[in-house]
C-alpha cells in the first residue's frame, strides 16, 4: 500500500475538521480538569494549516507536515501547540523529500512524532497526556510491522488501541500539564490531549484507507 | 455570558488597540505576531525585559510595560500561552546589545512556547537568559510533575527585576536577582466565582451560592478544595497560613504583603482583607514594609482574591521603590 | 450573596482600616465620626478640599485623599450619605485659615448634610463654600426636580481642584475651576449586573442573563432603559450619544475621556469601550488630549462602566497633569 | 386629654419597635425606586434614639424630642436623616420646657415638623415623598380643631388620612429625592419615606391612646 501527497494533504483537511466539529467537546473536556481552551487552540491552528495547503500542496510531503507543524507552533500557543507542532515538524523532518510512503514509513514518521512530543514535553506514558492515546497505537503497529501482518488490519487495530489509550486518561491522576494542579481532583476525567489525538488518528485511518479515491 | 466585547474571536485585538489608543506616550503595540513594547524600545545598553502569557490577566502583562519594568510582554489568545512567533519578534525589538531575560510564568504551554522562541532568537545571536516563577502554594510541588503555577510573584518580579535592568544590571545579575524575588515570595488564591472564557461563552465551572474555591489558579482552573463561604477573616487565614508555613516565614521578617483582586472583586473588599492580613501578620511578628492592593493579575470577571507574601530586604525594597511609569504600575515619575 | 467581608454592619469600618493599614504615609483615618485626612493635614494657608458620600464607589473618595487632591473625604454608610459630623470635623481637621471646599455630588441625601454640616461649620468661623456636581446626562432636567446626578466629573473635577488648592488658588478660584470642570463635563453609566447592597443580601435589582441597563446611577438605581445586550461598540455609542448632544461637544473640541469600570467589570473589557470611544470620537472631529480607564468611582460589584468626556482648554489640562499622590490616583510624585 | 414625657418617651420607643419591625419591607420599597436603604438608615437611626433616651427621659419634652431629632441627624444620614431629624428637633424646639402637651401643642408640633421637612428639602405636596403622607394628617387635626371635634376620634382619622396619603404616593411621578432619577419608571411603586412616616403616625396614635397605662 502506497500513501501519496494527496492523501497527506487529506489528512491534514479531515483532521481540521474532526477539530472543528469536536471543537466544544475538547473544550468541555479541559474547562474540567485545565482551562477550557483546547478545542478553540486546535481549531485556530488547523485552520491556519488549511489556509496554508493551497500553497504548498504541489510540495513534497516532508515539506507538507514540516510547513503543518511550524503553523500550528505558530498559531495553537498553549500547550498543545508546542506539542503537536513539533510532533508534525519531526515527522515532516523524518520524510523529507517523499512523494509517495511506505507502511514503514508511516511507522518511523508516527515513532519520530511521538519522540518529538515527549522531548519537547518531557513526559513520559501514564502522566495522564496525549502520549497515553498515541504511544499504544504506535506499539501495535511496531508489532504488527514486526510479524508482518497486514497494515491496513493492524491500522484498524492501532486506532482501538488508540481508543482505549484514550480512555486510560480518565482514572489516571495527572503529573503533567496543567491538570496536574488539581491532584487528586484530576482523577475520573478524559485528558483533552488524548481525545484530540484520537481523532487524529481516526483522521489519519480515514486519509490512508480513502486511497486515490480522494482524489 | 455577559461581556462588554464586540466578539468573542475579536477581545485580544479589541483590547490591544485600546491600549495602544490610551498609552501612546507609554507603549507601541504591533500585530501578527502580537507584542507590546515601551515606545523607546530597545534601550541601548540596557537588558530587555520580556514578559507574556495568556491574556486575561489585564493589567498583566501588557499594562507593566514602560519606564523601570518591562520592555515587551506578549498577549496569547485569553488564557492560552502566546507563541514563539511572538517572543522572538519581542526579543529581537527589545534587545539593547546586552541581552534578554524572559520572564516566564510556570505552566507547561507558557514553558514551551518561550523555550522555542529562546532557541530561536539565539540562534540569531541575541543573548537570552529565562527565570521561571513558581509561587502558587495551593499546588503540591514535585520534581516528577508540572511543578507550581506563577502567579502573584510574577508581578512583584517584573517590577523590582524591571528596575534593576534600568539602573544598569547586567543578564546575570538580572537573573540573580529575579530568581532571589522568586525564591522569597509566595502566593494562594481563591475564588467567589468562576469566570467565563469568552470564546466558551459559560462559565469554567460552577459555584452554589453559598460555595467559594480554595487554590485556584488564574485561569478559571478549579481549585484544590471547595467550601461554604466563610468570613473575610477565615478566608485570609486559609490563604496566608500555608503561604506563611511554606517559605517559611518567619518572626521578625520584613515583607511585602500583596492583596490581589482576580476581575470581579471590589475594592473596598480587597481593602477588607488586607486588614484581616495586617492583623495576622503583626500577631506572628512579621513587619510589612511595603505593600500592593488591587487588580494587577486577574482572571478575566472571576470575583475572589489571592495573597502574595515577598521577603523584602534592603535590595529588593530600592528596586520596588525605584520610579515606574506603565500604564498598570506608577509612581515615582 | 458572596463577598470578602466579615458582616454586612462591618463593611465600611473593616476597609477604613485596610486603608489605615495600608496607606500610613498618605492618609489618616479617624472614627466615630469617621473620617480620613491626608496625613500632614492641615496645610496652612492652603484652601482645605473635602468631599465624602456613601461607601461603595471605592477608590471614591477616600482614595483620593492625599497631596494634590482631596484633603479629607467622609465615607457614609453603603450608598448612604454621610452624616453632618463627619463633614464637620473633617472641615475643622483641614482647616488652613483659607477656608474650605465642599465637593458634594448631586443627591438630596448628601446636599442637605453637607449643607448642615456647611451652616454648624460657618457658624465656628469657618469659610465653606460648595460646589455641586450633577453631570449624569441618563437623568432628565428640570427646575422643578432633584436634577442630575453627581457621578465621573467627580472623580476628575477632585484631581483638578485638589491641584488647584495645591497651587495656592484662593477659595473663589478654587469654586470657579470646579464649577468650570462641572459645567464642561458630562456622564453616562450602564449596568450588566446588579450590585448586593450587603446589608441587603440580594441584587438591587435583577437583569436577565441576556440583559442590561442603560443610564444606571452609582447606588444600583435602575436606570432608564432596560435593552438586550448589545456589542462594545453599540453600547458606547448608546453612552456617548447623549453625552456628545447634551453639552454639545463639537468637531474640534479637545476632551479628557474616561472609561470607568462599575466595580466588577476587568481592565481589559474597559479597553475594548476605551478603543470604540476612541475611534468615535476620531470620527466626530474631536480629540482626546487626556485620557483614564480603571476602575475609580465604582457601584459596589456591578459590572458595567460608564463614560465621561470633560472638555479641556490649557488651564485645566495643567491641573490635570500636575503630580497627585493618593492611594487611588497617582502620577509625577 | 393631657400628653406626658412619658407618653413622649413611649412614642419614641415604638417608632423604633416598627422601624426594626418593618426594616426590609422599607428597604425593599426603596430598592424598587432608590437604592435599598431606607429601612436600614432608620433603623440605625431610631437604635441610637433608644440608646440615648435613659439620659433624657427625665428631661422635658422639647429636650426630648431636639435630641431625638439630633440623634437621627448624626447617625440617619441620606436623605431621610436631615428630614427627620429636623422635623423631631423643629417639633422640640416649638415645645420646649413642656412636662405635658394640650392637643393644640400636638398640632402645632406636627406643624413644626412638617415646615421644618418642607424647608429643609425644598418639596411640595405630590412630589412622591413622606409630604404626601404627613400633610393630609395634619390637615385632618387642624379642621377637627377648628370645628372643635373630638381628638382622640381625629387622630384615628387623621391616621387614615395618612395612609391614603401613603398610598396616593403610588400612582405620583417623583420629581424629589432618588426616585425621581427614574422619572416615569417611579410612578406604580410606593414611597419608602411616606411609609415610614405612616408608622410613625400610628406610633403617634398608640403612645397617645397608650394614656398612663404605659406607666
Ligand atoms: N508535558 C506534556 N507532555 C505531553 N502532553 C502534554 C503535556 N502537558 C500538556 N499536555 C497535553 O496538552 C493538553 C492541553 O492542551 P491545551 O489545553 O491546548 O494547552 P494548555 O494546557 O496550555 O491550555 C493536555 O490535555 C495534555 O494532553
Ligand atoms: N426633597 C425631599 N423632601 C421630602 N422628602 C424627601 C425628599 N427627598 C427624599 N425624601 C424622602 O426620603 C426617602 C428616602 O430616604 P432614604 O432612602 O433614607 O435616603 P436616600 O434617598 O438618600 O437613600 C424618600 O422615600 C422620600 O420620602
Ligand atoms: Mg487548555
Ligand atoms: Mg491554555
Ligand atoms: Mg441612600
Ligand atoms: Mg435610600
Amino acid at each position: 500500500m502506497e500513501i501519496t501527497a494527496r492523501q497527506v494533504i487529506r489528512f491534514l483537511e479531515i483532521v481540521a475538521a474532526r477539530v472543528k466539529e469536536h471543537r466544544d467537546e475538547l473544550t468541555q473536556l479541559d474547562a474540567a480538569i485545565g482551562d477550557a481552551d483546547h478545542g478553540a487552540n486546535l481549531d485556530r491552528g488547523f485552520t491556519a494549516v488549511l489556509a496554508k495547503l493551497p500553497t504548498i500542496a504541489d510540495k513534497d510531503i516532508g515539506t507538507i507536515l514540516k510547513t503543518a507543524g511550524m503553523t500550528l507552533v505558530s498559531t495553537v500557543g498553549g500547550a498543545s501547540g508546542p506539542l503537536y507542532g513539533t510532533a508534525f515538524m519531526r515527522a515532516g523532518m523524518a520524510l523529507a523529500d517523499r512523494q509517495e510512503l511506505s507502511e514503514g514509513d508511516v511507522v518511523a514518521a508516527l515513532e519520530a512524532a511521538l519522540e518529538g512530543i515527549m522531548a519537547r514535553g518531557k513526559a513520559q506514558r501514564g502522566e495522564k497526556t496525549m502520549i497515553d492515546a498515541i504511544a499504544p497505537g504506535i506499539d501495535v503497529l511496531k508489532a504488527a510491522q514486526a510479524n508482518g501482518e497486514d497494515f491496513a488490519e493492524a491500522l484498524r487495530r492501532a486506532l482501538d488501541a488508540v481508543k482505549e489509550g484514550m480512555e486510560s486518561t480518565i482514572p489516571m491522576q495527572a503529573t503533567k500539564g496543567r491538570a496536574s494542579y488539581l491532584g487528586e481532583r484530576s482523577i475520573g476525567h478524559q485528558d483533552p490531549g488524548a481525545t484530540s489525538s484520537y481523532y487524529m488518528a481516526q483522521a489519519l485511518l480515514e486519509a490512508i484507507e480513502s486511497g486515490v479515491t480522494s482524489q | 455570558m455577559k461581556k462588554l466585547i464586540n466578539s468573542p474571536e475579536h477581545v485580544v485585538r479589541d483590547a490591544l488597540e485600546g491600549m495602544a489608543a490610551a498609552h501612546p506616550d507609554l507603549i507601541k503595540v504591533y500585530y501578527d505576531p502580537d507584542y507590546i513594547v515601551r515606545a523607546d524600545a530597545p534601550i541601548h545598553g540596557k537588558v530587555g525585559i520580556v514578559s507574556g502569557g495568556g491574556s486575561g490577566h489585564e493589567p498583566m502583562h501588557g499594562g507593566f510595560v514602560g519606564k523601570g519594568m518591562l520592555d515587551a510582554a506578549c498577549p496569547g489568545a485569553v488564557f492560552t500561552s502566546p507563541v514563539p512567533d511572538q517572543m522572538l519578534a519581542a526579543t529581537k525589538a527589545v534587545d539593547g546589545g546586552k541581552g534578554v531575560l524572559h520572564i516566564v510564568k510556570n505552566y507547561t504551554g507558557d514553558i514551551m512556547n518561550f523555550e522555542m522562541a529562546a532557541e530561536l532568537a539565539q540562534s540569531e545571536g541575541i543573548e537570552v537568559a529565562s527565570v521561571v516563577t513558581n509561587d502558587d502554594v495551593a499546588v503540591q510541588d514535585s520534581l516528577y510533575t508540572a511543578g507550581r503555577r506563577g502567579v502573584g510573584v510574577t508581578v512583584l518580579l517584573e517590577k523590582i527585576v524591571g528596575a534593576a535592568a534600568d539602573g544598569g544590571a547586567n543578564l546575570q545579575e538580572c537573573v540573580r536577582i529575579a530568581e532571589k524575588v522568586n525564591g522569597q515570595g509566595r502566593s494562594m488564591g481563591m475564588a467567589l466565582t468562576s469566570c467565563t472564557v469568552p470564546h466558551v461563552g459559560k462559565p469554567t465551572f460552577d459555584l452554589g451560592e453559598d460555595e467559594m474555591e480554595i487554590g485556584i489558579g488564574i485561569h478559571g482552573e478549579p481549585g484544590r478544595r471547595r467550601m461554604k463561604v466563610q468570613s473575610a477573616a477565615e478566608i485570609t487565614e486559609l490563604l496566608a497560613t500555608p503561604i506563611l508555613q511554606d517559605l517559611p516565614f518567619k518572626s521578625g521578617d520584613n515583607v511585602l504583603a500583596f492583596v490581589n483582586g482576580m476581575g470581579g472583586t471590589p475594592l473596598i473588599e480587597l481593602y477588607i482583607v488586607y486588614n484581616e492580613l495586617a492583623k495576622l501578620l503583626k500577631d506572628q511578628g512579621i513587619t510589612i514594609s511595603r505593600n500592593l492592593v488591587g487588580s494587577y493579575i486577574t482572571s478575566l470577571e472571576m470575583a475572589g482574591c489571592s495573597i502574595t507574601l515577598l521577603r523584602m530586604d534592603d535590595e529588593l525594597t530600592t528596586l520596588w521603590d525605584a520610579p515606574v511609569r506603565t500604564p498598570g504600575m506608577r509612581w515615582g515619575m
